[in-house]
């Protein structure tokens, strides 16, 4: 079992295993999960394998929770969602998420809700080792009110009061990365999004990437997550679909457009998930 | 250049409307739907060299066609700089360095204060759910003004929101200092009917100018408060045949 | 005159100018002027500029003033200091600097003295419209102790005290970069330190680039700096010297070398200054 | 492999003990001068995989030659990673992601807290300037443990600091959790003539191992406190050729 955190020690270096085995290690009941991802880069396969799992009562984090939090959230997986923007992009609403929300199926949904300059600085708090991060930000909104996760404090030098967010550090982050070379170093690029943050706030970090190669070549808006940063990494070619990875695959928007009569039905949706997850192993085993 | 054809659609004289209220920006900070096809029709229109920043991380997007979602490729591809999503936040928004934050919204109340979050639906449902904030809050908070398109309707143009997501103009003139908002704050709610702006000495949004064709009286009716006119209420240009073939161009792309 | 800051406004892009004229309109009797660059891309002959032009009582910001601050020290130009580590790297002490803190020559030099992660961290919140940072620094030390632009903060969250300092903005940054564009886009790579802070921090910016180029080629570690959050470009080949310009130049560690018996006399470095910066224009201008 | 020749200089001596404390270090924050030199001594001997860490930016760094400054072009090209300076400071360095800390001084108590800021000349001169803190507080407060390399004497090795710049075990053990520093602390002091450690009750430094040939009262006359030597002092193993070759090669690049 690999139990390594972000002070990782002497010796360690990312192990690279079958994403069942890696889900299965990392990815643990109750735990809180950030799988992050700005449209590009999101990690399907890892979060289908987590529902294949059966993996349960987990809180989930995620600025942009879409389709792939709507297909967790529905499976009855999810008990709280930490979150800023939760729609399927382009098209509309996440009715599963909905459905969690206004009607408590299949469970209960509570949430923790911010903007997403807040939860950006909750990542880069984590990240930094720092209990809160302050910002402009929530002043005069409803968003404030309630949640345990949104405060104030006072500039020591001016006198100014400022938003302050709690850190967020996950128990587990999962990615997806466009490479990794056999010592796990990761290398993705394009819109790369809060994943530098979310990685580096985390205990463990599962990375799945569209390929190994023997040398991660430096290239424009290259970002490297050095394999010490890193516990697993999966080999999954495809794993961001129906994200898109650059240099790899593109969005495939008709997935997207599909997904809203699928999920608008309880059933429908039960049929969907049963059909193309839980009785599908392929895609994510290598 | 001619007119436009007669079959300019509500939704198009929106738009176009909306990106000609980007004739003087230099930077812009695009949410996705609406504002997006407004501010890349400002590119191909009245200012070309408007730099479109998007809170994924791109900025100075040129996007050959509209993108479906604030994450697509072509964003980052054809930005000048791409960002993390942080430093977006942090550096460019918050430091007030970004000219217009251009909105949509589900509901705007008369101070253009924005609901993203939750609308109720009666007493024997529960309230309809949202998606949420996203950038919006800190858009409306600290961009140099605000921008908000959005289709004119009692159901969108309402007298109370049920949530405050993002600030407006608060309760009216003055709130957005009393609060330590940077920004000027929302100065146009453009519809498919017309154009909105704040009261100068309350902040209310009152009608300014309609669409042709369109009366004040239809304006009132879908909007849910008693919506007041400016003492002169002007119409809107028609749009031009480049302005409708661009826009055409950019949303069949 | 072009009177341009962060905020900048509809029509406004980096105007591409001689460095004289440059220097004259943005640096200003009275300013906090930070020049950044870590070993690499020092702006060397913009603050030779800035000495001929007897532009004076500065305060000048810098995490690791060198060889350049010596000599803006030693010309006798600077009031206060801002800094974290002062020394000739790989060499030893800055004597001209030494001798104004020492013993007042030419001129008595105030001290707000950090550590490096405290100065990146007041950069970064200058950067962020931020009035503080807040990092876990300065504890237990006598750094604190005395300074206007550390304090403390409590987090609001855990109740721990944490260390806050004051951001800062200066009135001009000065930066060397590689390239710009005709539209004044910059471009650098290489190890580019704290300077896109420091930059995003100022009032007014300066660069001075290697080459004008036609087109901005993305490239493995570059940063770019939009040219609407730059005021003015000068084209200043060699502008980094003695230090370097990763792809166009290799630092001269003699010149550092030489620097150490120059430095340590006060008439030899008068006579220097007089040599090679105050009589000498060529290398400036174009 | 054969011993060292006769001809190992006591600075050699240091380096390659400070490189042989870094066996079991995955990642190593370096400073400049005598640490860089130990730390990429130890790459090419004992510990082929450390990682080297610069404040300048460079994560993974593996130069060639010893890098005069933290900010040789070097660093940059062979890194696995560049960062900006606040990234490495804050992501990499205070979330207590790095193993060892590598420090030089230009002072040390002996509770190996250290003075780089100024340093007193008497009653007749006015105190010295030194360059400052740079990296080195925060790389004491928040690595797994720190190791400190330098020179023996009394000039260096004071009774009381003239100004604390970074602390090592404060005035004693239990100091650094209640000052709410992260890491272990100093947990080594390698000079020219030995190698000091913190007492584990006391955490006050003591002599531990000599090199070859040196004394313990070249060591308690070197040192500007009662010096204290552990119940058993060792001696530390002679270079051997292989390290000799490899720092000498390091140097003379």
């Amino acid at each position: 079992m690999i139990r390594r955190g972000a002070k990782a020690r002497a010796g360690d270096v990312a192990d690279i295993r079958p994403l069942p085995e890696a889900v299965a290690d990392l990815v643990r009941d109750g735990d809180t999960v950030a799988m992050e991802g700005f449209t590009h880069l999101i990690p399907f396969a890892a979060a289908h394998e987590v529902i294949r799992q059966g993996v349960t009562d987990l809180t989930l984090a995620r600025m942009t929770p879409d389709v792939i939090y709507d297909q967790l959230i529905g499976a009855g997986l999810v008990k709280k969602l930490i979150f800023s923007w939760g729609g399927n992009p382009g098209v509309g609403s996440l009715h599963r998420f909905r459905d969690a929300v206004e009607n408590g199926w299949p469970r209960p949904l509570e949430l923790d809700e911010h903007s997403h300059a807040g939860m950006a600085n909750r990542y880069v708090a984590g990240a930094s080792g720092l209990p809160f991060a302050v910002l402009r930000g929530y002043r005069g909104t409803d968003l404030a009110c309630g949640s345990g996760t949104i405060s104030t404090v006072t500039c020591p030098f001016t006198g100014e009061e400022l938003a302050a967010v709690a850190a967020l550090n996950p128990d587990v982050t999962v990615i997806h990365a466009q490479q990794a070379d056999r010592d796990g170093n990761v290398l993705m690029w394009g819109l790369t999004g809060v994943q530098k943050e979310a990685v580096l706030a985390a205990g463990r970090v599962l990375v799945t990437v569209e390929e190994i190669v023997d040398e991660l070549v430096p290239r424009p808006g290259g970002v490297v997550l050095p394999g010490w940063a890193v516990t697993a990494v999966a080999e999954v070619p495809g794993g961001a679909h129906p994200s898109y990875a650059a240099g790899y695959s593109v969005r495939d928007n008709d997935y997207y457009q599909a997904w809203d009569p699928i999920s608008r039905d309880r059933e429908r949706f039960t049929a969907w998930l049963r059909r193309n997850v839980l009785d599908r192993e392929g895609a994510a085993t290598r | 250049m001619t007119d436009a054809p007669e079959s300019a659609s509500p939704d198009e004289l929106m738009t176009v409307n909306a990106a000609r209220a980007l004739a003087g920006a230099r930077t812009c900070f695009v949410g996705i739907g609406l504002p997006s096809a407004a501010a890349n029709l400002a590119r191909r229109t009245i200012r070309p060299d408007l730099v479109l920043i998007y809170e994924s991380g791109a900025v100075g997007a040129k996007p050959a066609r509209l993108p479906l979602s604030i994450g697509d490729g072509e964003l980052a591809e054809t930005a000048d700089a791409v960002v993390s999503v942080p430093e977006m936040f942090n550096y460019w928004l918050q430091a007030g360095r970004i000219d217009v934050g251009f909105l949509g919204a589900a509901q705007i109340d008369r101070y253009a204060n924005i609901n993203t979050t939750t609308v109720g639906r009666g007493p024997d449902r529960p309230a309809s759910r949202l998606p949420g904030a996203g950038g919006a809050p800190e858009i409306a908070a600290g961009c140099g003004e605000v921008l908000i398109v959005l289709r004119h309707s009692t159901r969108n143009f309402v007298d109370r929101l049920h949530f405050v997501t993002s600030v407006g103009h608060g309760t009216g003139r003055g709130d957005r200092e009393r609060l330590g908002l940077r920004g000027r704050g929302p100065v146009a709610v453009i519809t498919d009917l017309g154009v909105l702006r704040p009261d100068p000495e309350t902040a209310e949004f009152v009608l300014t100018e309609l669409h042709p064709g369109v009366t004040a009286e239809q304006a009132r009716a879908a909007t849910g408060w008693p919506l007041r006119t400016a003492a002169h209420v002007g119409t809107t240009a028609p749009p031009t045949a480049a302005e409708l073939t661009a826009l055409r161009a950019l949303t069949n792309a």
